[in-house]
């Protein structure tokens, strides 16, 4: 699964993005934060509070309660700050 | 038309082609957002734009085409820079053309309202205190919010 | 700054001086109103503006003092033309400049929509059934009769 | 006093402006109005009907009703159209 990071969750978890294979039981956004969480570090410090999270699946903006699958893009960032 | 660049645009020659040799047009509004050099923690010495390349285009082609559904327009006009920017640089260009003023006006307010809140973009400021990230404004997602509720 | 001329005017040199050097701008939010080429009685080959000069300049300026006072604005810019048209040129360039966005966009839509009925211009069409003045529109009326009642 | 057209009101009078000396019971615009009508031709047929008629005096828009003077500067134009 290709995973992107921007903002300050970029920043927290230090690198821009990742391809990880995330384990069965990772079949929504919400599953996929709490076993990023647990890699612990910057990740845990980056997701603690999954309501400043938002998401998109192959660049649409979604919900974290969204099915994902290995093909997916999935981007997590805090809330846009366009214009 | 769409762009999302590193490079500054010219306002001026910009906003021409829009309008030369298109007659029909009665009224051409535009938004020009700018680095402001004061932020909460004080005076800024930069500001970066990082953002989502691929989704921010996407993102961009569905502000233009649905301000073409909700009005009348001839033509939409959507620059955003990204990268490192200074006080008093352009940041934004949004212009409508339309036969109509009244038209041009609330499509040119709706995409800068919808970019603020829907265009993947993260802005770092450098200052006083350092590296701060812009939090989001909940009058800004109130703003937006506001086109989606006139529409139902 | 208001001006009434006959000339045309730079877009893109009038709003970038509007912002050089003033890093306190955040937001500038502007209307290009232009001659179209179709009129109620068909394709026009001009549009003559007719003034009355002194109250043009003493309307503009109080509309631009009331924008001033209704918001927190850096500065104003209003540009109006007179004189003989043709389609497709310039008539009238409205500029507004704030920190924030929402200043600058009301204000902008409010001396719009104020010069529409309080500016004293006439408008004289040439077209397929000779020269035809346009009349005022009820709903530029209504426009402005909106900001009257928003403001008590 | 000075007068003023614009617009329409001045295409049917036929000129842009004129001094001229009303007599004493010209008091307010509406009066001024009458006045000019009855001398007929272009007057007439531009004043006839004063609802389309809009006012400025000494460059202050107005209402028909306000009291005139010697010394004003009195313009009548059609509803403006500006912007």
């Amino acid at each position: 699964m290709r995973l992107l990071y921007f903002g300050w969750v970029r920043a927290r978890i230090g690198i821009s993005g990742e391809t990880l294979d995330p384990p069965r039981n990772v079949i929504d956004v919400y599953s996929l934060i709490d076993w990023l969480k647990m890699r612990g570090g910057g990740y845990q410090e980056a997701l603690e509070d999954p309501t400043l999270i938002r998401v998109a699946v192959n660049q649409e903006i979604t919900t974290l309660d969204t099915q994902i699958h290995h093909s997916d893009e999935v981007a997590l960032f805090p809330p846009m700050t366009g214009g | 038309m769409i762009r999302v660049q590193e490079k500054d645009f010219d306002v001026g020659l910009e906003l021409s082609r829009m309008t030369e040799n298109h007659h029909e047009v009665g009224a051409q509004s535009v938004f020009v957002g700018l680095v402001r050099d004061m932020a909460n923690t004080g005076k800024i010495s930069s500001m970066t734009l990082e953002h989502y390349p691929g989704m921010t285009e996407k993102q961009l082609a569905t502000i233009e085409e649905e301000a073409h559904k909700r009005w009348s327009l001839n033509d939409v006009l959507i620059i955003h820079r990204f990268g490192i920017l200074q006080p008093g640089d352009r940041i934004v260009l949004v212009a409508t053309t339309s036969p109509h003023r009244t038209a041009s006006l609330e499509s040119c307010q709706f995409i800068i309202d919808w970019l603020k809140t829907k265009a993947p973009f993260w802005k770092l400021e450098s200052g006083p205190l350092g590296e701060v990230w812009v939090d989001s404004q909940e009058k800004d997602e109130r703003a937006a919010i506001k086109w989606d509720t006139e529409d139902s």
